[in-house]
């Protein structure tokens, strides 16, 4: 079993996530983080003191997967996450020793 | 000079100035999140600017003697002089000057009532200067028509107690103008485009809904039985617009909601209005609900034609004046307001609703066609429209160099 | 007719109706993010309905020719016909219409009030009905009894001067039996149930702190020195209940707490409510500490006898409320108001003492038991309480089709 | 007694205790999350023992018969005693109690402003002791000399008319004493600290400019033309306060921000406050611009000299009450108020100017150094500031045993 | 050394963390979450607007835990997690080549 | 590939951020969590009924990272996020099987 994580642009998910879904994935798990990275963040300014914010808005999707599907994920949230702008993300896989369903107790593909 | 009087003008002006600050949070809570400081600051400006440009010139074109044909005050009141001697036409037991301020408040509220039509796409420099242009162009003109007792309309019939044409027709087809000019937001309608803080709405429509007991009931201009029946009134319509809101809801398939409510209560608001000192308790229940329901039918009309009016200035702000001013020829009696005249209900026959019909198109179709004209050379010297990108990243940190909300990842993460 | 009281009581009017989108915040701060809104609607909706019925048929059931014993109005002033008759047995110099609206309001908030009591686990379509019905079975007839003055309460000698029973008691005793029909929230009292916005809480407070002074001073139905003590008390009793609470918990080995110390401003101004225009402005440093000291104590009840009286409406308005009629009876002096009483420590014995416990236990008795029966019969016909399931998941989405804050996960993230 | 003046004093004084809750929120906005109740705190605090210490004994130190010199007044209306007779050295036409209220309302929140200097870093028992001690021993002489008739600056010809001293002067002055007593928030000025949320400081600004109406306004003790000047001109300035404080800033390279809306607007309402009803509208156009800017540029001081007066109250009121005190030397006018004089720009020469600029060296001086010996001493008997652990951690759970927003990780998660 | 991740319904949480602790658990992170899946979102509606919202809140939980004891783990969430119901989540062990204690330098078991 | 992930105390980020990007880190990506462990939580009180909260506010910060700069980043977090007192954090490291740069399509090292 493999998870595949991605970083992306929050204002893509809703594409990521089709596309994710017609590369076969059953669920996924997103939040909200804060990337820091090549793209520029922005100032702020409260009262003339200045504040440069080099964090940016991202989202962080979580999917498990079976080894085979792992590739055509990865390749899903890179067609529907890529704008060819900075700051389109990353994503990356990791190997998992086992994924089990809370409900069922399934394990490994059965789980997902 | 009536200090009881001038006590309720006074109050009554403080009253509506604070619905502009609740507009802005109406308003801000049903923006999403990176848009919410634009359009609080597109209301606070209009605190500013409007305020300013209305003591120096604008109370003049309204309430000034008659430049002629009724179309618009002289310049005889130009930065308040002469007001001394008083308000042209008009037979005030009260300061005049409670009288500029009690008109000012209500050529704040309404430029800031067309951001909500434009919300999340306009450049703050180009609003800007939109607003004092379009209170000049456009306010000032139908304030004289409708409020001055020289205006053609007022002059000639037509009856408006506290602002359906100058307020509600005027801000709703002037943003429907303006939405058709900016276009689109990016996204819609396919986007979903949730309201990001339903409270601060909620909070935007009790201070509305509070502030508009002295938009309507200070429009008698004393503390008397108009008065007082114009505050009931304003306070049933405001209930069943929110009662016929929320019954369409369920109607259509749906659940009651928040939303629904808040709309349906500044609805019904809205329609009372021009009629709020001149109808009775029973007919303002009516009109109320009137306004509730179909102000909620209006707001679809955006998809089919496919206008993006963010908040639905034209449906609630353009519909809802249409309905009271209307209603109000129906239902207008000379029992509450001796100076008022009688509707079709009440034995007048079809003259008044002739007369309110003749200011609702006027009206309109001047608030529509000025402000395309004012919109359109605006954007054309200016910019309107933000790029595509502040789009997304949102107005706040890109017209304002603020965020609403700072956690995570916010400025208390970055460095100085 | 005096001007400068008819702007006072419009004025007021419009104080109390604001106290109602304040008391929304109040609570609205108070529960859990995914029951928010529907605190809020449950407030809302009562602006909505409960003004219509009042001036239906409201209104004069509680201010109509009395019907027989001082029970109840009669039926002459439905629709508010024969209102220029002005408002039986009562000498005023406003509009008769104005009165309506002052009084409106009260019946606004005060079922509203007991939606804390049963937050978090009602109906949307159960509530609704119950309002009405509660509005008409249960708050017409003490209105009745203690504010008109055919009311057997008001005629026997009991002194009410801002609702201390119409209000306080009332909502007070009304929320119990409501809680105890409906049953606890799931989870309760195990699961930690922490406020989700106190800032929010802070605001309703603040707003309901300045509507108060419309309430109780505006009761005065005139601007005059009876106002002004009434206004003074009113702060004053918020000002030392604000500090009795923060001292007891401080005694009691805890930090003061800003909730503690909106709690203690509000049971002050609960106490001080019946009381206002009758008593000097040291009895109303009294009457506030005491209800802030008592209240606090009363609020750790539902611990020991199990009820879940959720935003703890019996501690602060039934208690607060029943502290202020009994201490009225202790303080009242005719020096305030001639047409009030002297009590226990004015010289008047215990005459009006005795007055006010009788009006205390039975518009306790009556508020609980009738209110018990309505809950019972709308649980039985329409349903008072959601399933499980919703209650989980808040009633926001599963009663309103909304969620009050939209981030991630968020209907912007959702599809159209 | 005039019911219309009775009924816009009391709606006042409503007005001006809407205020505190108002600040609390425009000052809480501004803060961290991890503080944002300990500031609201503070200010509620205040409408708590300030109201008591007001009644018992500091209204009559501020108003009571002169104990000599015209520095402070004698114990006579201790406890409110003798209120009966009137407030002497005035001529009323309305309720000695509604002047007491309407006067607690400013010593209420006079101390609350001087919390935004020292946010987030003191001790609630500190804060506690601080604030009344300061009440007796600042505030209310300053209230002697600038608003009895008999105190030295009133009597010697200076003009104050809604408490560009008492008020503005003397809490701007005050913070920075307190401010340099109990040194930087740790972190300052090298880490961002950035406003936690701009949409409730923007309701706050709301809050307060509609209450100020009633502070302005209100001061003229009556409902006539005085009031209905000064109202315009709190508006006035307010707005060109704004806009001055917004073109600043894009003339210093950046964008127009809403926080600088709302401090232009208070810089202006600030500055307006001594002035309001001794001069014209167009004189309060120019003194609100000048505050918009100066203040902006004030708040840049701190920066220079290195101490953290977090919410700018030296440079927006500090800053803001010197500059309205001095323009009103020079435009002060009598045919506003013929109970004023002429300033400079009204050919009543120097004399004004000079009596005003007195009035503001000796406030800002005693207030500054008064200050800074109370807070001395409160800070080595009780200790004024957190440790910095709590600082770090937050002050709302530490101080208060609370936290303002629950989500995750809240005490939802928390066990009972 | 491992790490146990869990995806569970909020509701769950105050069980979840008892029964994690019982079953050796010193510590744990957590955050919160949006997950898609089996289970239902909901309808919103604003003025008339329809949205489908398919994700469901969830919390993520991370425990870090010695290779023995990474079953014990696993089997305390699934036992305080489940309801039995569509979308009690998943949980999943992936292995990590070192843990430190940021407050010590402790590596390894230590540094839990 | 390696994933650096560090529990922190907020108000130690900024330090942290300063010596991860010295260490050779190009980028990172934080959320907000909250964390159990032997840290104290606080008590609140609420109209007399205390909660006992024991979750403390913490920041989680992914690094992804070449091999052989793990333990350099590693070093950076702890160098950094140290203060000596309870509730410093944990640092831990986990194997990737791949990275890759969304906007690019790169891999491995040089999708950082
Ligand atoms: N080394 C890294 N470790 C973890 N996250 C990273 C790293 N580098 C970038 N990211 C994440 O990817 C996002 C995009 O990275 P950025 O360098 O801005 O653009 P791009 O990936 O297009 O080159 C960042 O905002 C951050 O969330
Ligand atoms: N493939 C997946 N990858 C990541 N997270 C998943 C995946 N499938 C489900 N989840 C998470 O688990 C939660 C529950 O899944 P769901 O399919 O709704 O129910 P169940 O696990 O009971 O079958 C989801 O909300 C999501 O957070
Ligand atoms: N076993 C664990 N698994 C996951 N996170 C942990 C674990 N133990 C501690 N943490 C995280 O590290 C933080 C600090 O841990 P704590 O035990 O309080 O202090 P220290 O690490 O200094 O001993 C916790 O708040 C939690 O976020």
């Amino acid at each position: 079993m493999k998870l595949v994580t991605a970083i992306i642009k929050p204002f893509r998910f809703d594409d990521v996530k089709e596309a994710l879904r017609q590369a076969g994935a059953v669920g996924l798990t997103v939040s909200e983080v804060q990337g820091f990275g090549r793209q520029r963040g922005h100032t702020e300014v409260y009262r003339g003191a200045e504040y440069t914010v080099d964090l940016v808005p991202k989202l962080r999707i979580e999917v498990l997967v079976a080894d085979e599907n792992a590739d055509a994920l990865v390749g899903a949230v890179i067609g529907a996450g890529h704008t060819g702008k900075i700051g389109d993300g990353k994503v990356w896989v990791t190997h998992l020793e086992e994924v089990i369903r809370i409900r069922t107790g399934e394990r490994g593909v059965e789980a997902l | 000079m009536s200090a009881g009087d001038t006590a309720w003008v006074l109050g009554s002006a403080g009253l509506v100035l604070f619905m502009t600050p609740g507009l802005a949070l109406f308003y801000g809570g049903m923006v999403r999140a990176q848009h919410v400081l634009a359009i609080i600051m597109q209301c606070f400006i209009c605190m500013g600017i409007v305020s300013v440009a209305w003591v120096v010139v604008g109370f003049s074109l309204a309430f000034g003697h008659d430049a002629g044909g009724g179309l618009i005050g002289n310049l005889g009141l130009v930065g308040l002089r002469h007001l001394s001697q008083g308000v042209p036409g008009m037979h005030l037991d009260i300061p005049p000057l409670a009288f500029v301020a009690f008109q000012m408040m209500f050529a704040i509220i309404t430029p800031a009532l067309i951001a909500g039509g434009t919300a999340d796409r306009l450049r703050f420099p180009g609003f800007f200067v939109f607003i004092v242009i379009w209170l000049l162009v456009v306010y000032c003109p139908i304030a004289h028509w409708s409020f001055s007792p020289s205006g053609w309309l007022a002059h000639g019939g037509s009856l408006d107690f506290a602002g359906g044409t100058v307020v509600e027709i005027n801000s709703g087809f002037s943003a429907l103008a303006a939405v058709i000019v900016v276009g689109r937001r990016k996204g819609w309608p396919h986007d979903a485009m949730a309201p990001h803080s339903l409270p601060l709405t909620l909070l935007g429509a009790g201070i509305l809904w509070f502030g508009w007991f002295g938009f309507n009931a200070g429009s008698a201009l004393a503390a008397n039985s108009v008065a007082a029946q114009a505050l009931v009134n304003t306070q049933l319509a405001a209930a069943t617009g929110l009662l016929g809101w929320l019954i369409a809801e369920r109607l259509k398939g749906g659940r009651a909601t928040t939303l629904g409510a808040a709309s349906g209560a500044v609805a019904g608001m809205v329609a009372i209005t021009p009629a709020a000192g001149y109808v009775g308790s029973m007919p303002a229940l009516a009109i109320g609900f009137a306004a509730g329901v179909i102000c909620l039918l209006a707001v679809q009309l955006k998809l089919r034609l496919s206008y993006d009016d963010s908040l639905d200035v034209f449906a609630i702000h353009g519909m809802g004046g249409v309905i009271g001013m209307l209603l109000l020829g129906v239902f207008a009696t000379r029992s509450i307001d001796p100076a008022g005249a009688n509707g079709l209900a009440s034995g007048g026959g079809w003259a008044l609703l002739g007369h309110e019909a003749l200011s609702v198109v006027s009206c309109a179709a001047y608030a529509f066609c000025a402000t395309w004209v004012v919109a359109k050379v605006v954007n054309r010297l200016v910019g309107l429209r933000v790029s595509d990108a502040d789009e997304i990243e949102g107005l706040d940190t890109t017209q304002h160099s603020e965020r609403a909300y700072s956690g995570l990842g916010s400025a208390q993460l970055g460095s100085k």
